[in-house]
C-alpha cells in the first residue's frame, strides 16, 4: 500500500528544549496508526509539524508521495490533513456553529457567512457520525467531552485524507471511546489515513494496525499490528535499561497496593452538609451534597464527566461557596486540578516560583512578612529530584515543561503540603502510563501509608473509572449533581459502571 | 422658538463633534476586535489632519485632502502595525510612541513647509450635502441631515462595518484573532495578516477623522488640533462595547458632552469652565459605570501574538 | 496585555541608540540642520557637566522614575494603570494644599505631611478605577485614562479657584515655605532630596517584589489570578485593590516631590506627561524596579538633552518630540528584534553544539538570586 | 561680565534668548516673539537662542543653562515663568530677564506689559457699534491674566458703546483646539452674539470659521482678530484686529538693555509707543459708519493722552490699577 504520509528525519527545537531529535512517522491510506511515547516525547509535535501547526527545523514531509512545505494549519488543509488538537482550538466566546464555520475554505471564505449552509453540512456529518454537538451554545459553556467532539467535528468537515488525532480518548467516557474508534475505522475502511496518540496502551493495540513509539525526539520503534505486543511497546516507551535506572519509578511503582478501612474511625476533616450550588441560569449543578472525609481514607467520586464534579472540586478545593447548605473544610487544602496551566501553575513562572505558591502558605518558608528564598528552593528541587520532574532546570518557566511533567510538579508540590484534605480532579488525565502509575503510587504513599495521624483525607474525582477502583477506599457515584455511596461489594467495574450511567443506587 | 433654536444648535454641534471621534473609534473598534489596541490613534489622527490639509492645498480639492488624510493616518498605523504586529513589541508603549512620533512629525513637517512661525492656513472645505427629503425633517434634518459627507460616512459605517463584522467570514475570523489567535490559526486563519489588515483600516478611519477636522470642521491646520481626540476614541469603544452601532452612539454621546459645555458657557451659567471641561470625560466615566458593566474586551486584545517564550 | 520584559541588554541598547542618532541625523540633514551640533548639544546637555548631569539630568528623572515604579508595579499585578498621569496631579494639588495651609506644623513635621498627603491623594486617585474594576468589572485602561482629564482640569480649577496665589492675579498656587521643601542633595545644584527617595523606593520595591511575601502575591496574581487563589490561597481581589492603590500612591507621590522639590507651587502643565512616559519606562525596565531608575535616568537624560539641542543647536521643540518617539521606537524594535534573532526557527545549529544532556541557556538556577524570577 | 543690564558678558557678543511654553508655529503670540527674537538677532548683531519649555521644572533649568553660558538677555515670554525667572535673577545678576505679563521686578528682572487692552477697548467699542443683536462674545483659550486684561476691557469698550450690550465669554481650555474653538464661537453665534472676538492664539482660525460660515449661511456676523493683524484671515467677515506688534518691543527692551535703560522698572509698550494698535479692516472699513471710526479715532487719542481709562488686570506686585 503507497505511503500517504512520510515524515523522516524531523528535528525541532523549542529554545534549548530538542522536542524532536529526527524522528520518522509513516501513515498508509486505509490504516490507523497509533503514536505511542511517554509524556514529553515529541508526539505533539510531530503530529503539529503534520498538521502545519509547527514549523520543524530540518527533516522532510511528503504527502502522497511529492515533498511539501507546510506552513500553516491552512496548507495542511488544502493536502488534505485535518488535525484534532490535545489542548483545544477553538474560540470560547464563539458558538459551535461559528467555529465550525471559522476559516473553512471554499465558496463562502470571503463574504457572506452562511451559517445555514454549515449547519446543514453538520448536521449531515453528526448523522453519518453519531458525533452530537449543540450548535448554538459558546464553547465556553461546553464539557470537554463535548469540545472534543466539536474538534472531529471541525476536522471532518474539511474531508481530510489525513486525519490526526492527539488524545482524543482522554477526555471520553469509556462508551464515548468505543463509538469514536467505530468511527475511525469507518473512516479508515473509506481510504482515510488516521494517526492517533492514546496513553492507555489497550485502547491503541484495540484499534490500531501500524505502530510508531517515539522516545525523547527520536522513533525508536515501528511495526505492525503483528509485528508489536503490548511488552514491546512499553519497553520501547520506557527505554529499557535507562527506565528502571530512574528513581521514582521503578521504586514507587512496585509499591504494595490497596490498604482498606482502619477499624478505628479516624478524624473528621472535611465535611458538606446538604450542599447546592447554582449556574447562571439558575439550574442546579449540585443537589444537596452530602459527603464526610475523613483522615486518611480516599473518597473516589466516579462520574461521566459534565455531572457536576468541576463545581465539587470547586468547593472542596475552597474555591466556591455553596448557594445552599455548609462546607467545613480545614484551613489546608492541597488540591490538583484537572487545568495544569490555567488553575495548577503560573505559566510564565519557574519551577521553584510554582512550588513556592504552596509551600509560602506554611509558616516553615517565611520569616515574618519575608519568604525564605532558600528554604523553598531547596524544598523545590527536592520536590523536583524526588519527583523526577524532567526539566532543564529548576529556574524554567513552567510552561517549557510538557504535560506530563507539569502535572508531576503540581502532584509533588500539593502533596508535599497535604496535611488534611486533599482534592484532586482527574490527577492522571493526559499522563503516559508510567507517569500515571507514578501519581498514583505517590498518592497511596501520602493518603494510605504511614502514620496515621499525619495523612490527609482525600478526595479523589474521576471521570476514570480503573483510577477510582485502584486507588479509593471508599467510591461515590456522582450524577446529575447527586452523590450516592456505593455498596463495598458493588466496588467492581460493572458495579461502579452501572450507577455512573444512572443505575439506581443499592 | 428659542429653546427650539438651543436644541437644533445642540444637536448640530454634537454630530459635529461626534462625527470625527466616531470615524476615528470605528476604526479602532475593527483593529480591538482583531486583538490589537492602538493607543497611536492620536498619531494617525493627526497625521489625517496634515495629510488633508497639504492634500487638498495641492490638488484644490478638499475630497482628496481627505483621501490622503486616510493614506496619511494609515502610514501611521503602518509603524505601528510594523512593530507591534510585525515584531510583537508590546502595544501600548508601542503606540504610546506612535502617538509621541505623530505629534513631532507633523510638526516638524508642517514648519518645513510652512516656515518655523507657521501661518494661519486657509483651506477649502467639503460642502455640506443636503439629503434631500430627510434634511427637510423639522429638528432633527438639519443637524443630522445637511452635513459634510463625512458626516454620511460615519452612518453608512455603523451599518457596514456591524454586518462585515458579524455577518461575513472575514469578520468571522476577524474576531476569532482577537478572542483566541492560536485557534483561528488552527482553523487557517492567518491572524498577523488579519490584524495588520485590521490596524491599517483603523489608521485609514483615524487619518480620515483628522482630514475631516481640518478640511470639513475648521478649514485650517494647526499644530497638535487632534487635542486628545486619539485617546477619548479608545474611550468611546469601550463604551461602545466594542460593537460598531453602539460605538457611534457613543461617539455621538460624547459630541453632545462637549457640545453641552459650550452651550453652557454660551448661555452664561457662572460656573468655573474647567467643570465644564471636565464634564465629557466625568459623563463617560459614569456611562461606563452605569451602562458598560461586564462587557468584555476580545479575549486577546493587547495581547503579543504568537507568544514570546 | 503586556509580557514582563527583562532588561534589555547593553548592547541592544547601544544599537538603538545608534540606530536612533543615525535616523535622527538623517531627518535633521532633511530639515536642513546640522546634525553634528544637534547631537553633540544632545549629549552635553545631559552628560556634559556635573551640573548638566545633577541638576537636569536626574533632576527630570525623578518624576519618570517614581511614576516608572507605580506603573511597573501596577503592571506586575496585571492591573494597567495607564492613570498616573492623573495620580500624580492630584498628588500635587494635595501637596501644595497641604504645605500651604499645614504651615503651623512644627517644621519637621511639614514636609512629612505634604509628601503623605500626596501619597495619599494619589491613591484616592486610583481609588476610582479600582472601584470601577473590582465592583463593577469596567476595565481600568480606559477609567484610568479618563481620570486623567478629569485630574488635569480639576488642577486647573485649583489654581484659579480655592488654591490661587493670594494675590489672585495668576493661575497659580503661592509658593510653599522651606519647611515644606525638599533638601537638596547636592549644594549649587538642583538636585533635590527627591532622587534620594526615588532611589530608596526602587531599592525597596525591588527587595519587597523579591523577598516578601506580599510582593510574592503581587506577582503571582499578575502572573495568573486563578492559580494565585487555587494554589496560592492568594485573595487576589485584595491583591489587585491594594497594589492599584499604592500605585496611585506612588504616581501621587511623583507630583509631590515635583512640587516640594522643583516648582514649590501649583501651575498647570506641571507635567508634559510622565504618567504616559512612565509606561515606556517600566516597560523598557522590564517592569523590574532596579530597571526602571536606569530606563527612567535614561529617559531625562534624553529629555536633558534635548532641551539643550533646542537652546545650542536651534532644533525645534517639534523634533525633540519626535526624538523621544524615535528611541523608544528603536528601543522596542531592535529587543523585540534580537530575542527573534536569539531564538529563530532554524537555530538547530547553534544548539546543537551544546552537549548533550547540559542546561539550556535560559537555566540560571546556580546564578539566580531567591525566586529566581527576573524581580 | 559687567553689573547686569548694558554691559555685554564674557566676549564682546551680544547674547539674547527666548522662552516660549508653547510652539512658535502657531502664527500668534509665540510666533510674534520669535520673530522678535529674529529682529533683535538681525538688528544688533546678537547671538540668538530659543527653547520651548513645556513644564514648570523647565524653567529653571533653562534660565540656569543660559545663565551659565552667559547670556545677557533673556525674553521669558509668558506670565509662567515669574517665579523661576525671579530665582535665576538673584543667581545670575548679569542676566536681564524680561517677562511678558510679569508681576515681580528686580533690578535685572522686568516685567513687559503689554497694553493690550488699549486696542481690545477699541475692539469692544467697534464690536458694540456694529452688533444689532445686542449680543457681543469672546471665544477665549485658557484663562489667564493676559486673556482675562482683554476681555474685560473688550467689555468695557462695547459697553461705553451701548451700556446694556450683553457680552458672553467661553474658553475651551487649551491653545491648539481649532475644533473646540470653533464650536465654542458656534455656540454663541447661536445665542445670538453677532461680533465675536476671540483670545486663542493658533485656534483662532476655528473662530473665523465658525463667522464666515454664518455669513455664508445668511447670517449677520463679524469677527474680530487679536494678538497679530488677522484682517486677512477671512477678509469679508472681519471688521478689525487688536494688534501687538511685540517684536518692535523687543527690539526696544533690547536697545534698552544696550543703553542701560532696562533696570528695576516694568515695561508698559501701548498705543503711545505704537506698540499697540486697533487696525480696522481696510477691506471693510467702507461697510463701517463713520461715525462708529470717528469714535474710536476719538477714543485713541483718549487713550493715548491718558484721559480716557481703560480697565486693567494689575500685573505687577504694587501696581495701582486705574
Ligand atoms: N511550545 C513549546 N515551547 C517549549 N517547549 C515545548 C513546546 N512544545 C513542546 N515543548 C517541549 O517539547 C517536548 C515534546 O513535547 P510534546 O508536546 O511533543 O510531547 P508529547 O509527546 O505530546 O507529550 P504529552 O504526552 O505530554 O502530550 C517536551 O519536552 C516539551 O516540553
Ligand atoms: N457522539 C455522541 N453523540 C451523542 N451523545 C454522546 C456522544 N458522546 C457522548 N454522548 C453523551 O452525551 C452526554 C453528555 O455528554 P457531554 O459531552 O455533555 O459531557 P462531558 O463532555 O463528558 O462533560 P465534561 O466535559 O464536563 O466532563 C453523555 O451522556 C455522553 O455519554
Ligand atoms: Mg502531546
Ligand atoms: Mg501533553
Amino acid at each position: 500500500m503507497p505511503a500517504c504520509a512520510r515524515l523522516v528525519g524531523v528535528e525541532k527545537w523549542f529554545g534549548s528544549v530538542r522536542a524532536l531529535a529526527g524522528a520518522d512517522l509513516t501513515l498508509e491510506a486505509g490504516r490507523i496508526h497509533g503514536v505511542l511515547g511517554e509524556n514529553g516525547a515529541g508526539k505533539s509535535t510531530l503530529l503539529g509539524i503534520l498538521g502545519g501547526l509547527i514549523a520543524p527545523d530540518s527533516g522532510t514531509i511528503e504527502i502522497e508521495g511529492a515533498a511539501v512545505r507546510l506552513g500553516s494549519p491552512g496548507d495542511a488543509w488544502t493536502r488534505g490533513v485535518g488535525l484534532v488538537h490535545q489542548h483545544f482550538a477553538l474560540v470560547p466566546t464563539f458558538t459551535v456553529l461559528e467555529n465550525l464555520s471559522l476559516g473553512r475554505r471554499g465558496g463562502s471564505r470571503v463574504g457572506r457567512l452562511d451559517l445555514r449552509r454549515v449547519r446543514e453540512r453538520v448536521q449531515a456529518l453528526s448523522e453519518r457520525t453519531g458525533l452530537s454537538v449543540t450548535l448554538d451554545a459558546p464553547v465556553s459553556s461546553l464539557g470537554v467531552g463535548e469540545r472534543q467532539r466539536v474538534e472531529i467535528l471541525k476536522a471532518l468537515l474539511r474531508d481530510p485524507k489525513i486525519l490526526v488525532l492527539d488524545e482524543p480518548t482522554a477526555v471520553l467516557a469509556p462508551s464515548e471511546v468505543e463509538r469514536l474508534f467505530d468511527l475511525l475505522r469507518d473512516l479508515a475502511s473509506s481510504g482515510t489515513s488516521v494517526a492517533l496518540v492514546a496513553h492507555k496502551l489497550d485502547e491503541v493495540l484495540a484499534v490500531a494496525q501500524d505502530f510508531t513509539v517515539l522516545r525523547e525526539g527520536r522513533t525508536v520503534l515501528k511495526g505492525s499490528r503483528a509485528e508489536v505486543d503490548a511488552v514491546s511497546l512499553t519497553r520501547a516507551m520506557i527505554g529499557g535499561d535507562e527506565g528502571a535506572a530512574r528513581p521514582g519509578i521503578t521504586r514507587k511503582v512496585v509499591q504494595p497496593v490497596r490498604t482498606s478501612g482502619d477499624a478505628v474511625p479516624s478524624e473528621v476533616v472535611a465535611s458538606l452538609v446538604d450542599v447546592s450550588t447554582r449556574d447562571e441560569a439558575g439550574g442546579l449543578f449540585l443537589r444537596g451534597v452530602g459527603l464526610e472525609v475523613r483522615r486518611g481514607e480516599l473518597v473516589g467520586i466516579a462520574g461521566v464527566g459534565g455531572n457536576g464534579q468541576r463545581e465539587l472540586a470547586l468547593i472542596l478545593a475552597g474555591r466556591r461557596r455553596p448557594d445552599a447548605g455548609v462546607a467545613h473544610l480545614p484551613d489546608e487544602v492541597a488540591f490538583i486540578p484537572q487545568d495544569r496551566i490555567g488553575q495548577g501553575l503560573i505559566a510564565d513562572f519557574s519551577l521553584v516560583e510554582n512550588a513556592a505558591l504552596t509551600l509560602q502558605r506554611s509558616s516553615a518558608f517565611r520569616t515574618g512578612p519575608i519568604l525564605r528564598w532558600g528554604a523553598i528552593r531547596s524544598a523545590a528541587r527536592d520536590l523536583i529530584r524526588e519527583y523526577d520532574v524532567r526539566a532543564s532546570g529548576a529556574s524554567v518557566p513552567a510552561r517549557s515543561l510538557s504535560g506530563g511533567n507539569q502535572q508531576r510538579l503540581v502532584v509533588a508540590r500539593e502533596l508535599r503540603v497535604a496535611r488534611d484534605l486533599l482534592v484532586a480532579e482527574n490527577p492522571t488525565r493526559g499522563l503516559d502510563v508510567m507517569s500515571a502509575a507514578f501519581v498514583h503510587a505517590s498518592i497511596r504513599a501520602r493518603v494510605l501509608e504511614g502514620d496515621a495521624a499525619t495523612r490527609p483525607g482525600m478526595v479523589l474525582i474521576s471521570t476514570d473509572l480503573d483510577e477510582i477502583l485502584a486507588l479509593a477506599t471508599r467510591i461515590l457515584v456522582i450524577s446529575r449533581g447527586r452523590l450516592s455511596p456505593v455498596a463495598p461489594d458493588l466496588h467492581t467495574r460493572e458495579g461502579v459502571g452501572t450507577l455512573m450511567v444512572g443505575g439506581s443506587s443499592a | 422658538m428659542f429653546e427650539a433654536l438651543a436644541w437644533v444648535a445642540f444637536l448640530e454641534a454634537s454630530v459635529r463633534l461626534g462625527v470625527p471621534l466616531a470615524l476615528a473609534a470605528l476604526g479602532e473598534t475593527i483593529t480591538e476586535r482583531s486583538g490589537v489596541i492602538n493607543i497611536g490613534l492620536e498619531g494617525s489622527i493627526i497625521a489625517g489632519a496634515l495629510g488633508g490639509a497639504l492634500g487638498a492645498l495641492a490638488t484644490g480639492s478638499a475630497g482628496t485632502g481627505i483621501l490622503l488624510g486616510g493614506v496619511a493616518g494609515m502610514a501611521v498605523a503602518g509603524v505601528f502595525a510594523a512593530l507591534a504586529i510585525g515584531l510583537g513589541t508590546d502595544q501600548i508603549i508601542t503606540g504610546t510612541a506612535v502617538t509621541l512620533g505623530g505629534l513631532g512629525v507633523t510638526g516638524a513637517v508642517y514648519q518645513a513647509r510652512f516656515g518655523v512661525t507657521g501661518t494661519a492656513l486657509s483651506l477649502p472645505t467639503l460642502d455640506r450635502w443636503s439629503v434631500p427629503v430627510l434634511s427637510d425633517i423639522p429638528m432633527l434634518g438639519s443637524p443630522l441631515f445637511d452635513q459634510p459627507p463625512t458626516t454620511y460616512l460615519v452612518y453608512a459605517l455603523g451599518p457596514i462595518l456591524w454586518y462585515w463584522l458579524f455577518r461575513t467570514s472575514w469578520g468571522l475570523e476577524l474576531r476569532a484573532a482577537g478572542e483566541a489567535p492560536d485557534a483561528a490559526r488552527a482553523a487557517g486563519v492567518r491572524v498577523l495578516k488579519v490584524r495588520a489588515v485590521a490596524a491599517l483600516f483603523g489608521g485609514l478611519l483615524a487619518g480620515v477623522a483628522g482630514a475631516h477636522l481640518a478640511l470639513a470642521h475648521t478649514g485650517t491646520f494647526a499644530e497638535n488640533m487632534s487635542a486628545g481626540r486619539g485617546f477619548i476614541a479608545i474611550a468611546v469603544v469601550v463604551l461602545g462595547r466594542w460593537h460598531p452601532g453602539w460605538v457611534v452612539v457613543a461617539a455621538m454621546f460624547f459630541g453632545a458632552a462637549s457640545a453641552l459645555q459650550f452651550l453652557l458657557q454660551a448661555f452664561g451659567l457662572d460656573v468655573p469652565y474647567q467643570l465644564f471641561l471636565a464634564l465629557p470625560y466625568v459623563l463617560t466615566l459614569a456611562a461606563l459605570a452605569g451602562w458598560v458593566g461586564r462587557a468584555t474586551a476580545p479575549a486577546a486584545l493587547a495581547l503579543p501574538w504568537p507568544r514570546r517564550r | 496585555m503586556p509580557d514582563r520584559r527583562r532588561l534589555a541588554p547593553l548592547y541592544v541598547a547601544a544599537g538603538a541608540l545608534v540606530l536612533t542618532a543615525v535616523l535622527l541625523a538623517l531627518g535633521l540633514v532633511l530639515g536642513g540642520y546640522d546634525p553634528h551640533a544637534a547631537l553633540s548639544a544632545l549629549v552635553r546637555g545631559a552628560f556634559g557637566s556635573r551640573d548638566a548631569f545633577l541638576s537636569v539630568t536626574l533632576v527630570r528623572a525623578v518624576p519618570l522614575i517614581l511614576t516608572g515604579l507605580a506603573v511597573a508595579l501596577a503592571f506586575r499585578a496585571g492591573v494597567w494603570n495607564i492613570g498616573a498621569e492623573g495620580q500624580l496631579y492630584a498628588g500635587a494639588i494635595a501637596g501644595v494644599w497641604v504645605g500651604l495651609t499645614a504651615s503651623w506644623l512644627p517644621a519637621w513635621a511639614l514636609l512629612p505631611a505634604v509628601l503623605g498627603a500626596s501619597l495619599l491623594a494619589g491613591a484616592t486617585w486610583a481609588l476610582v478605577p479600582a472601584m470601577m474594576k473590582l465592583k463593577l468589572g469596567v476595565g481600568e485602561v480606559i477609567t484610568t485614562i479618563l481620570m486623567n482629564f478629569v485630574a488635569i482640569h480639576a488642577a486647573s480649577f485649583m489654581v484659579r479657584g480655592p488654591l490661587q496665589e493670594s494675590r489672585g492675579v495668576f493661575p497659580q498656587t503661592d509658593a510653599v515655605g522651606p519647611a515644606a521643601r525638599l533638601p537638596l542633595l547636592v549644594d549649587g545644584s538642583r538636585l533635590h532630596g527627591g532622587f534620594l527617595l526615588a532611589v530608596l523606593l526602587c531599592l525597596g520595591l525591588w527587595a519587597f517584589l523579591r523577598w516578601s511575601r506580599a510582593g510574592f502575591a503581587v506577582r503571582a496574581v499578575g502572573g495568573s489570578v486563578e492559580v494565585a487563589e487555587v494554589a496560592g490561597r492568594i485573595r487576589s481581589r485584595k491583591v489587585v485593590g491594594a497594589t492599584f492603590l499604592a500605585s496611585g500612591a506612588l504616581a501621587g507621590l511623583a507630583g509631590g516631590v515635583e512640587v516640594s522639590g522643583v516648582t514649590f507651587a501649583l501651575y498647570e502643565n506641571l507635567s508634559p506627561g510622565w504618567g504616559y512616559t512612565a509606561i515606556a519606562v517600566a516597560l523598557l525596565a522590564g517592569l523590574n524596579p532596579i530597571g526602571v531608575l536606569v530606563t527612567g535616568t535614561f529617559f531625562g537624560a534624553l529629555q536633558a538633552g534635548a532641551g539643550a539641542m533646542q537652546r545650542s543647536a536651534g532644533v525645534p521643540a517639534v523634533w525633540v518630540v519626535a526624538v523621544e518617539a524615535l528611541v523608544i521606537l528603536a528601543v522596542l524594535g531592535l529587543d523585540q528584534a534580537w530575542r527573534r534573532a536569539m531564538v529563530p526557527r532554524g537555530s538547530a545549529v547553534a544548539h546543537r553544539a551544546l552537549p548533550e544532556g547540559s542546561g539550556p541557556k535560559t537555566d540560571r538556577s546556580g546564578e539566580r538570586g531567591p525566586g529566581d524570577s527576573d524581580v | 561680565g559687567g553689573d547686569g543690564g548694558g554691559s555685554r558678558g564674557g566676549d564682546d557678543e551680544f547674547r539674547v534668548a527666548l522662552l516660549t511654553s508653547g510652539p512658535v508655529s502657531d502664527a500668534g503670540w509665540y510666533a510674534g516673539a520669535y520673530d522678535g527674537l529674529m529682529m533683535v538677532r538681525d538688528s544688533m548683531r546678537a547671538r540668538v537662542s530659543h527653547q520651548q519649555t513645556r513644564t514648570p521644572a523647565e524653567f529653571d533649568e533653562a534660565f540656569r543653562a543660559y545663565g551659565t553660558d552667559g547670556y545677557d538677555l533673556v525674553f521669558a515670554h509668558g506670565f509662567e515663568y515669574q517665579d523661576a525667572a525671579e530665582r535665576a535673577a538673584e543667581q545670575f545678576p548679569d542676566m536681564t530677564i524680561v517677562v511678558s505679563g510679569g508681576g515681580r521686578v528686580r533690578d535685572n528682572l522686568v516685567p513687559l506689559i503689554f497694553r493690550l487692552e488699549e486696542a481690545s477697548y477699541l475692539a469692544g467699542m467697534m464690536a458694540g457699534g456694529m452688533s444689532e443683536s445686542g449680543i457681543v462674545g469672546m471665544v477665549g483659550g485658557v484663562e489667564i491674566p493676559p486673556a482675562q486684561g482683554t476681555f474685560r476691557a473688550f467689555e468695557a469698550g462695547a459697553w461705553a458703546i451701548d451700556p446694556d450690550i450683553e457680552v458672553l465669554e467661553a474658553f475651551i481650555g487649551n491653545w491648539d483646539d481649532v475644533g473646540a474653538a470653533k464650536e465654542a464661537a458656534v455656540a454663541q453665534l447661536r445665542r445670538g452674539a453677532d461680533v465675536l472676538i476671540h483670545n486663542t492664539d493658533a485656534a483662532s482660525f476655528g473662530v473665523f470659521q465658525a463667522v464666515r460660515e454664518a455669513v455664508e449661511a445668511g447670517d449677520r456676523a463679524w469677527a474680530i482678530g487679536m494678538n497679530r493683524d488677522q484682517n486677512n484671515i477671512a477678509a469679508e467677515v472681519t471688521l478689525g484686529s487688536a494688534v501687538i506688534k511685540i517684536p518692535q518691543a523687543f527690539l526696544e527692551a533690547a536697545r534698552a538693555w544696550e543703553t542701560g535703560g532696562l533696570r528695576g522698572a516694568p515695561l508698559y509698550p501701548g498705543s503711545g509707543d505704537g506698540v499697540i494698535e486697533f487696525v480696522v479692516n481696510p477691506a471693510v472699513r467702507r461697510r463701517l459708519p463713520p461715525e462708529l471710526l470717528q469714535r474710536l479715532t476719538t477714543a485713541s487719542a483718549e487713550i493715548r493722552a491718558g484721559t480716557r481709562n481703560v480697565p486693567r488686570v494689575p500685573f505687577v506686585e504694587g501696581e495701582s490699577v486705574n
